[in-house]
């Protein structure tokens, strides 16, 4: 049984979504959104969707968050909300 | 705005948990999506298709016209960025760092270009000594990264992997050359126009090993009808005709994702970036 | 081995990489590239819609595995003749878009036609498909490809109008892979016959009316009724001409088909109009779409902007015929399809036209066009006059239909609303005439008496444009065979 | 109350999945930065991938590769023991094409801050009435 794992790293999701979302510097949330990936990916992982995730580290934690900073060095950091 | 968002979202909120209600329980053996379609491919695909890793075997060859599909819209991605934000038009400012001095020149016509050789280097405008060492480990790592990238495409039928984890890693080394050294040089190494030719071309390995199957008297992508063309066992012919497309996949991965990321960081200028 | 079904898709996205390839080498060959890979599979679906006629559905499998296993095309005497009039509109628009596209592309028409040619893989795909999960790959394709077109096309508003787009589009996309994740959850399957028929056993289920909702509301979204419409007229107004032309025709109305395919082939009319009775709702929802669509393009000053309030407005037309729970509304709905897709097209080739010639297309700007360009202004009069719903043209037939079908169910609110829009658009569009035929020229010191100099758009582009006006009047006079070899046998 | 403790326990996953799809749209929605709605977007996205992870998972299984299938000709491989392999297949896809609209969305932003100079919903609005 390993439903506490699962569940540990869900309200780490949850917590990393609720951040990326709300905090106050594009750079920030680049980052944090790379860390909702990644836990996303170990959540799938414990779910035994091993392809799915490896698919996730590479694109959801690695790429997409090279892009997204790539986007924020060429416009702005800044933002309201 | 925000009022009816929290009404949109507490709305659709109540429908998604409404339907919850009826789910089976999560995990459950018994569960209608976990019988019918599940356990076909889990107990005929080895047989059928010679491939272990039943993920593999069920995305490139029971559903491979959905993975054409997938690799078409990777496709279509680097192509819209490419349309987006390609701009042909050379910076009118540029920087140039005299090397023996370390003095910065700032040239302000465009038509004048110094030679960009031992004593002058190119720079960007926000410029940041290179540091040594990143540039040793990045120049060490790169290369065991390109080959653990074709290791994952290559031996994506037996363990997890595939040509699109594959080509995202090979794409990334890409970019860390980016990263590590600078824009121009990945730009230097790696030509647009071969970028463009390579994404074009994975998915013509792709669709092509897909269309030859009708010629040869079978339907679209009908793998098993390859193996008058292709020596060797017969029985692993879909496996290979797998392989095939694969490295279609990865070929063409690994070019978009160099070419959104460019793109984007240099404003389409293949100039400066990061 | 016949191999026809596979065809009319695969030589569109065979002919783009070929044409993305020699953009890169020799940017001239991208053009017959594209009319040849079109041309294949404008004769592949002709010989698909014979075949069918004569022999019945066609069941084709890919990779050669059996259907709930593998992908299959199913092809339908609905199916058939959409994917017709798909490949056609596309062909047709890209002999006409010639001469237009450099005009518009800066130089870069080679990719142009590649993006071009993989929309219309996406829709062939769509419309051609007998699996859910599929259907929401090609979707993504369609998508991704339309918001690469609108920000290409007005520099400045474009990328906004793009971005507003794939917000929306993606919620709607989500919404309905999430509907095909709760039906794959009830039934472990993705077929849509097979999904069928596992669903008989399922009818109360509230899982089941959770993916109905998503589904519907996912295409709706997708499909841009009333009240989800907001990313439409912007998108549709800001994108290239040569691109405008194929989308507004075309996208809106597939989605009109994959709608009416969820309802006839996964759900079915017993689970939709006698379990769920959602029926008189959806109707409701589609009168009001009609109305404010109607009174949408009143306002509207752009004559693109206001073409695209009218597209909203017909999407009601076909929603609440379709919704209508009867033979007839259904009838109605789809030769809606067939006639509002060319209708729409011809109105788009003029307006092409227009734009070709004199850049902007703002009402004020087409003073004195009937004396400029007299034959697009012909093809322009013809297709108003089937979107108004004169008798001879096709657009009055399905509107009859419409009409039966509301007046069996009862649905007088419906029938009123087609009336009155009717009404509108014959306001809307006599206002068009008036100024472009009665009001001088504007330029310079306000009388350009004596003959106007004919300016006219190039000759392959009236061409065609003439051709599909005068179409409208042959499919209009031909709809009652329409009907009996096409629409009724697929209904029965 | 156990009982609802263990419907809680037997389906959490679902109701998180909810949860992370809620806040995703409500980002979506409210928030004005064009890039803190991308993120939204993408977490809407992959909540919809983990709910379909959760359709495939079975306890008492491993994962969806057959052990020793090349020397174990004739041996019964028995369905419960492997996940289903299936929605991890759609996955992939959808996971691919969440990265392209990615990719192409962060391009229309760049091209959006290149004209207005700004990001914010409620500011590009006002340039825009202002033209």
């Amino acid at each position: 049984m390993h439903w506490p794992i699962d569940l540990i790293v869900l309200t780490f999701v949850i917590f990393c979504a609720i951040a990326a979302i709300s905090v106050k510097d594009l750079l920030g949330t680049a980052i944090l959104f790379g860390a909702y990936s990644f836990m996303m990916c170990l959540l799938w992982a414990v779910m035994g969707a091993v392809d799915v995730a490896f698919t996730e580290a590479s694109v959801g934690a690695g790429v997409s968050t090279v892009f997204f900073v790539a986007a924020v060095f060429r416009t702005s950091r800044r933002t309201k909300d | 705005m925000k009022l009816l968002g929290f009404i949109v979202v507490c709305l659709t909120g109540a429908l998604l948990l409404y339907g919850t209600g009826e789910f089976p329980d999560w995990g459950d053996p018994h569960s209608p999506a976990s019988l019918h379609l599940s356990n076909y491919y889990i107990e005929k695909a080895v047989e059928e298709t010679q491939v272990p890793n039943l993920v593999t075997a069920v995305l490139a060859d029971y559903r491979g016209f959905d993975t054409m599909f997938e690799t078409a819209v990777i496709f279509c991605a680097g192509l819209a960025c490419f349309l987006l934000l390609r701009d042909f038009q050379e910076k009118k400012e540029r920087f140039y760092r005299h090397t023996p001095t370390g003095i910065i020149l700032h040239v302000k016509d465009a038509k004048k270009t110094l030679t960009v050789g031992r004593e002058f280097e190119h720079m960007d405008k926000e410029w940041v000594p290179s540091d040594l060492i990143i540039k040793t480990v990045c120049r060490i790592l790169i290369p065991f990264i390109q080959i653990f990238a074709l290791y994952v495409v290559a031996h994506g039928d037996f363990s997890p992997g595939g040509g699109f984890q594959g080509g995202v890693i090979f794409g990334s080394s890409l970019i860390l050359l980016a990263i590590s050294y600078d824009l121009k040089t990945l730009v230097r190494r790696v030509k647009e126009k071969v970028l463009g030719i390579f994404a074009a071309v994975g998915v013509l390995i792709y669709v092509g090993i897909a269309a030859i199957c009708m010629p040869m008297g079978g339907n679209f992508l009908d793998y098993s009808k390859l193996a008058p063309l292709i020596p060797g066992d017969p029985h692993h012919i879909r496996a290979l005709g797998m392989l095939g497309v694969e490295i279609g996949v990865g070929i063409a991965v690994m070019a978009v994702m160099a070419i959104i990321y460019i793109n984007i960081v240099s404003e389409g200028r293949h100039d400066e970036g990061l | 081995m016949d191999n026809y079904p596979a065809l009319i898709v695969v030589t569109p996205l065979l002919a783009a990489l070929f044409a993305g390839l020699a953009a890169w080498i020799e940017e001239r060959l991208s053009y017959p590239i594209a009319l040849f890979g079109l041309a294949v599979s404008v004769f592949s679906a002709f010989k698909v819609l014979m075949q069918v006629i004569d022999s019945g559905t066609i069941h084709y499998r890919l990779a050669g595995w059996a259907p709930p296993m593998g992908i299959e095309y199913r092809i339908d005497l609905l199916n058939a003749m959409v994917l017709l009039l798909i490949s056609s509109i596309a062909f047709l628009n890209l002999v006409a878009s010639f001469k237009s596209v450099d005009q518009e592309t800066n130089d870069r028409a080679g990719s142009f036609f590649t993006i071009y040619l993989l929309f219309v893989t996406g829709l062939l795909g769509v419309t051609a498909t007998g699996d859910l999960f599929n259907l929401y790959v090609l979707i993504e394709i369609t998508s991704l490809t339309s918001y690469a077109m609108v920000a290409l096309g007005d520099r400045d508003r474009g990328p906004i109008a793009s971005l507003n787009y794939v917000f929306i589009g993606v919620i709607g996309a989500s919404f309905y892979l999430l509907g095909v994740g709760y039906l794959y959850m009830q039934t472990g399957s993705l077929n849509m016959v097979d999904v069928a028929n596992i669903l008989q056993g399922h009818q109360g289920s509230s899982t089941v009316l959770v993916a109905f909702i998503l589904c519907m509301i996912g295409i709706w979204i997708k499909m841009a009724l009333f009240p989800m419409h907001v990313w439409l007229p912007n998108a549709y107004s800001y994108s290239p001409v040569a691109f405008s032309r194929v989308v507004a025709p075309l996208m809106t109305k597939v989605m009109v088909y994959v709608m009416i395919r969820l309802m006839i082939t996964v759900f079915g009319f017993d689970y939709i109009f006698v379990t769920l009775h959602l029926s008189e709702a959806v109707v409701w929802l589609s009168t009001i779409a009609i109305l404010a669509g109607g009174v949408m393009a009143l306002a509207q000053k752009n004559l693109k902007k206001m073409l695209t309030y009218i597209i909203v407005c017909e999407i009601g037309y076909m929603v609440g015929g379709a919704w209508m729970g009867n033979q007839l509304g259904m009838t109605g709905a789809i030769l809606h399809i067939l006639n509002d897709a060319l209708m729409t097209f011809a109105l788009f080739l003029a307006v092409g036209n227009m734009v070709y010639k004199i850049n902007k297309v703002d009402l004020i700007d087409l003073k004195g066009l009937f004396g400029k360009m007299p034959w697009t202004m012909a093809g322009f009069v013809l297709a108003a006059f089937s979107i108004i719903g004169v008798p001879p043209t096709c657009g009055f037939f399905s509107k009859w239909y419409l009409i039966l079908g509301a007046l069996e169910k009862g649905a007088y609110h419906f029938a009123v609303a087609l009336i009155i829009s009717s009404l509108i658009c014959a306001v809307l569009f006599f206002k068009v005439f008036e100024i472009c035929f009665f009001e001088p020229m504007s330029h310079g010191h306000g009388e350009s008496h004596g003959p106007v100099a004919i300016e006219e758009a190039p000759v392959s582009m009236l061409i065609i444009s003439g051709l599909v006006s005068l179409s409208l009047i042959i499919v209009g006079l031909y709809s009652g065979t329409i009907v009996n070899t096409v629409i009724l046998p697929f209904l029965k | 109350m156990t009982d609802l403790l263990a419907l809680i326990v037997a389906k959490y996953n679902y109701w998180l999945y909810v949860i992370l799809m809620m806040i995703g749209l409500y980002a979506m929605i409210a928030k004005t930065n064009l890039i803190k709605k991308l993120v939204g977007m993408n977490i809407f996205q992959t909540a919809i991938i983990l709910f379909y992870v959760s359709i495939g998972y079975k306890t008492n299984a491993t994962i969806p590769i057959i052990k020793n299938a090349h020397d174990a000709h004739g041996a019964v491989i028995h369905a419960a023991d492997y996940i289903n392999p299936l929605p991890h297949v759609l996955m992939l896809t959808a996971i691919v094409v969440s990265v392209a609209t990615f990719g192409v969305a962060m391009a229309l932003a760049v091209r959006i801050y290149q004209r207005y100079q700004t990001l914010e919903e409620d500011e590009l609005r006002m340039r825009l009435s202002e033209e």
